[in-house]
């Protein structure tokens, strides 16, 4: 089972990445953007075909290891 | 002679590079602020060490459009030397005047510590006068990288500038800080006049600095 | 204290939420002479915490000597600042980031950095060294590893991408700092003696400008939770931790030295702990002026900021400045060609009140001298524990033939074992000028363009400082002072971190105060002033305190850069010899503490009269090339100094048969001493000479190849012991 | 207009990240793990309600920007 997860910066912590990002954009010429976030994504392959135990798996895997807490919001998606 | 230093934002090994320039060939090389969009007639442009833009994204990644880049490859296919030291590399490999990926090293960490290199190629600009030699390296990106037909391609045309190695000049397994393919720590271009390394020659330049084996590749293409 | 006591119609759960005391709030009222309103408590909260006012340690901090011949500005200013000669000065100082490393490492550590090299900066000065003095939990502890990883990768990745080296510092691992981390950032630069910068307003009238990063809500609270104990509710407190970009502290750093070089900053303050707050009333109050400010005009990252949220916020990279009026665009220009934020926010005026507005409605009014002046100061009731006894041991109460078997553990110990695994994660010789790389005594940095350099190391010993305070701070003035001296360099002043428990109660009051009485003799003794320094109390987690620990970062000029001695031994034949007096003491030695578990029998006392000669001692015969190799005698003892010289020489030693052949004498932790390899026909002079200057010193052994033998039974190849040093940290 | 960018790594471009964390994660007790591959996740804010013209300036900031053609795979969402 392939599962993916989205880590993204949570609202109000600073994203010095995502600034220079929408920076550089805006000087190659591409003048619309208005904001840039950049997050992780992570590609999980299980050894499993049941999805609850896996989704429950995959969300401890963000708290104790993948996403942190303090800073970072994550999401699980599993096909 | 006449040489150019490019200067990004978050550059900072720039002034060390204009110092062992200056060293070693007794000219002063002009700055070259990024936002600028031309270099005068140069014999040598280097694109310095450092985290141009945070390294950001990836890095050399954002360096690699700016206006002033875009001269330095126009400079660079009129056979200008180009040499680019860590960052640098990683700004030539984006910029697409040199083949390949620098990834983030295998130990996932970052690595400051000497290295030995020797050369491949023996006969361009750059790589002419060095032997085994010993300098630093500091980065979190210098894994190199390329797909198994342009490996053959950059080794057919040889254009491996230099190989991590032990005292002895073996190059194994061993001798790999941050698992490059081949053990590669340099390339050069097709026309072998744009070298890309991860060592930091600049700082194995003089007396203070414990080692002086850096100065060859300037004094090779300097004089 | 019960409800009914309280008069106010502030509620007083938002006092105590500020961690504001009864008495503290009354006297805010009477100071105003009305009851503040929400952002002005936020503004006393922060001002008046321990972090930004001192409250409990600034009578005891007065008692050390800072005062010298290069003294050009001692505690006071954003960093302390010697005279390095030729119109050359050098700016350093030393700051904690403890509570943020333990809840977010990463980030932690580097804003940790961040913030350090403002201070350094803000006076002018181009940073040109780092250093870091770190305490974790036990090696096994389960938080260990990913608190060590973080706050090594955060330091890293701060200064590496600033492009300021980082070299040198400590790391020690103690059970007293499993709930409660120490993150101590040092940095140093240098200079022009007659281009420093400090931070009093000036000129009534004057736009007082905001440059750098845009304000957003990170760390709103940061000083406050500083200043507050670790309990299980911690995990709450997270949200506050900010996110260093080190990227535009480059911009800012390069900026600001750029506008620096003009006749145009007035006066410069970094925006720290508790930010505009903070940075905007040290102004004021430097320069006994008022300060008006339009919030609505501060750079905002975030949307709906409150007029309290821009004042307390802590977003990193951010300074404030007043500005010559007539230099004013071309400041402007400067910080535009960086992409940095520019904006004047407010003036300078002659109210002598801190004025804030906001959408022209005024938020705050408060005189500067209530938050600064009148800020509490308590002189706080505290006991001085008898130190722990002195043990002594016999050479009978251990198994001689197991000398070598026990340096082989010792070496292999976190606390003993090769720091590299840290240090090959820092650029330690980004700007080429790093002489003397990490993994000797001192670290050398080069004054650019010349050939002198500084020296700089940084250490404490907390177990010393628990059994004893007065000599553990001692030691920790006098271990920076030794390896300054080892490297050959003259020890110049220092900058101090006081890293302690909770100061409310007596015997931690009575640590710190022992710890200042040590430090101020051996400072005053030594001629070794306090230039700079930090206070971190409250250091305590479910009300165990740390350990105490004052950390010394130290900085030492050399003159000429060809006196610089590491302790790699050098050849084969040459002599190794021992300067000073061994006295066998082994109480809360490594020895005791790794191979016996035994944290007890007493702390090495340090006769100070001893340590000036031996150190002047070492530093003539440097002077005087001498000297191949030199290595001060510290945790471990005298075979722990041999080993990390042969080791780090590839080169052995074969110690003299005569040598008492005990474990008192190769791993005793007396003080003052110094190992020194010399050429063999240089010891007759060399012999007359300590005996003119009254000082021990004596043969050990020969340099030989790489094994080390301390009789004819007892021997361990070099390689082997490398292997084992080598190990330590990284397999954490 | 949101619009959301997944940057990954080529199928037989070596990821020592995800390998360092699917090790971390075997250590921690989730046994079933088979593969972890990291990539990023980037959303971009753009001021424009053209999904076409959206879309194609997306696909032409990857290509000139965001990922590394050389090892890197891209894709393009918008909401
Ligand atoms: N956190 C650290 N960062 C960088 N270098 C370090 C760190 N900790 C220790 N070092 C370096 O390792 C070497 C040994 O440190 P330490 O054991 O404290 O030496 P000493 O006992 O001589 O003071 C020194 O060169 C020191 O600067
Ligand atoms: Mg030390």
């Amino acid at each position: 089972m392939l599962a993916k997860i989205y880590i993204t910066l949570k609202k109000d912590v600073l994203d010095p990445q995502g600034s220079v990002i929408a920076n550089s954009l805006k000087s190659l010429g591409f003048n619309n953007i208005e904001d840039v976030r950049q997050g992780k994504f992570i590609e999980v392959k299980l050894n499993t075909e049941n999805k609850e135990t896996a989704n429950k798996q995959l969300n401890e895997m963000c708290e104790k290891l993948l996403a942190n807490l303090v800073i970072e919001d994550y999401k699980v998606e599993i096909d | 002679m006449k040489s150019h230093v490019i200067v990004f934002p978050g550059s900072n090994c720039d002034r060390d590079v204009a110092v062992a320039i200056k060293n070693i060939s007794g000219h002063q090389p002009q700055m070259v602020w990024h936002k600028e969009s031309s270099i005068n007639q140069s014999d040598l442009i280097v694109v310095p060490g450092g985290f141009s833009y945070g390294d950001y994204l990836r890095c050399g990644a954002m360096a690699s459009t700016s206006p002033i880049m875009q001269d330095v490859v126009k400079k660079a296919k009129e056979g200008v030397p180009v040499l680019g030291i860590c960052n640098g590399f990683q700004i030539l490999i984006e910029s697409g005047l040199l083949d390949g990926a620098l990834m983030r090293n295998s130990s996932l960490s970052f690595i400051c510590r000497d290295i030995l290199i020797k050369p491949k190629n023996q006969s361009s600009v750059f790589t002419k006068k060095t032997q085994v030699a010993k300098m630093p390296i500091a980065h979190n990106e210098g894994n190199f990288f390329v797909t198994s037909e342009q490996l053959k391609k950059i080794q057919d045309n040889d254009q491996i500038a230099f190989q991590y190695c032990d005292e002895n000049g073996n190059v194994s397994e061993h001798s790999n800080p941050n698992g490059s393919l081949e053990n590669i720590a340099g390339i050069l271009n097709e026309n072998k006049n744009v070298l890309g390394m991860m060592p930091h020659p600049e700082r194995a330049a003089e007396l203070a600095h414990g080692c002086e084996d850096g100065k060859t590749i300037f004094e090779s293409i300097l004089n | 204290m019960t409800n009914h006591n309280w008069q106010f119609q502030t509620e007083r759960s938002l006092v105590e939420n500020h961690g504001l005391k009864l008495d503290e709030f009354e006297k805010i009222v009477e100071g105003l002479g009305r009851e503040p309103n929400l952002t002005e408590l936020g503004i006393f909260s922060a001002m008046w915490n321990e972090h930004c006012s001192y409250k409990s340690s600034k009578f005891w901090l007065k008692k050390l000597p800072t005062s010298g011949d290069r003294v050009v500005q001692g505690p006071g200013e954003n960093a302390g600042v010697i005279d390095i000669d030729d119109g050359d000065v050098a700016v350093f100082k030393m700051e904690s980031h403890n509570h943020p490393s333990f809840l977010e490492p990463y980030q932690g550590a580097a804003t940790g950095v961040g913030g350090i090299l403002r201070d350094v900066f803000t006076m002018g000065a181009r940073p040109v060294a780092n250093l870091n003095a770190l305490r974790f939990g036990e090696p096994n502890h389960p938080k260990t590893k990913h608190l060590l990883s973080g706050v090594v990768s955060g330091i890293g990745g701060y200064g590496n991408c600033i492009g300021v080296p980082t070299v040198g510092g400590e790391v020690n691992f103690h059970p007293s700092y499993n709930g409660n981390i120490l993150v101590n950032a040092m940095t140093v630069g240098i200079a022009k003696k007659d281009k420093i910068f400090y931070s009093a307003a000036a000129g009534i009238g004057n736009p007082v400008v905001y440059v750098g990063s845009k304000t957003g809500r990170d760390g709103i609270h940061g000083a406050t939770m500083a200043s507050a104990e670790f309990d299980e509710d911690s995990e709450d407190k997270k949200p506050t931790v900010q996110v260093g970009d080190p990227f535009t502290e480059k911009l800012l750093l390069e900026a600001c030295l750029e506008l620096m070089k003009e006749e145009a900053i007035i006066a410069i303050q970094d925006m720290g702990a508790a930010g505009l707050t903070s940075s905007s009333i040290e102004m004021a109050s430097k320069g006994d002026v008022g300060l008006e400010i339009d919030l609505s005009k501060v750079p905002m990252r975030a949307q709906n900021m409150s007029a309290y949220e821009l004042m307390l916020s802590e977003s990193q990279e951010r300074m404030l400045m007043v500005l010559d009026p007539s230099k004013e665009e071309m400041a402007r220009d400067i910080f535009k060609k960086w992409d940095l934020e520019f904006e004047v926010i407010g003036k300078v005026t002659d109210t002598k009140r801190l004025i804030l507005m906001m959408n022209d409605k005024e938020e705050a009014s408060i005189p500067i001298n209530i938050l600064v002046e009148d800020a509490p100061e308590y002189q706080r009731d505290y006991i001085v524990e008898e130190p722990s006894p002195i043990k002594e041991y016999k050479s009978e109460d251990f198994d001689q033939n197991n000398i070598l078997k026990d340096l082989n553990t010792m070496i292999m110990h976190p606390d003993l074992s090769s720091r590299k695994w840290i240090w090959e994660q820092y650029d330690h010789m980004v700007m080429a000028d790093t002489v003397v790389r990490p993994g000797s005594d001192a670290a050398v940095v080069r004054v650019h363009g010349t050939n002198k350099g500084l020296a700089m190391s940084t250490d404490c010993s907390p177990v010393y400082c628990k059994h004893n305070p007065y000599e553990g701070g001692k030691h920790a003035v006098v271990e920076t002072w030794r390896n300054i001296i080892a490297s050959g360099a003259l020890p110049i002043a220092i900058t101090d971190c006081m890293n302690f428990g909770n100061p409310e109660k007596p015997e931690i009051m009575g640590q710190f105060v022992e710890c200042i009485r040590g430090m101020g003799d051996a400072c005053s003794k030594l001629n070794y002033p306090v230039v700079s320094g930090n206070v971190s109390l409250y250091n305590e987690t479910n009300g165990e305190g740390i350990y105490p620990t004052p950390a010394i970062g130290g900085v030492g000029l050399i003159k000429d850069l060809s006196n610089v001695k590491t302790l790699s031994l050098k050849n084969e034949g040459n002599l190794l010899c021992v300067v000073g007096k061994s006295n066998n003491h082994l109480g809360n030695s490594k020895y005791m503490t790794i191979v016996h578990n035994k944290e007890d029998g007493g702390t090495p006392e340090i006769d100070l009269d001893e340590e000036l000669k031996n150190g002047h001692f070492v530093l003539e015969l440097i002077n005087k090339q001498l000297v191949e190799s030199s290595h001060d005698v510290g945790e471990g003892g005298i075979l722990i100094a041999v080993a990390e010289m042969c080791i780090a020489g590839n080169l052995g030693i074969t110690i003299d048969e005569d040598k008492e052949f005990s474990h008192r004498f190769y791993f005793g932790e007396d003080q003052s001493r110094y190992l020194l390899e010399i050429r063999p026909e240089n010891f007759d002079q060399l012999k007359q000479l300590s005996e003119s200057n009254n000082v021990v010193f004596e043969k050990l052994g020969v340099v030989d190849q790489a094994i080390i033998k301390i009789n004819n039974l007892n021997e361990i190849k070099v390689s082997e012991l490398r292997n084992n040093f080598e190990s330590g940290v990284g397999n954490i």
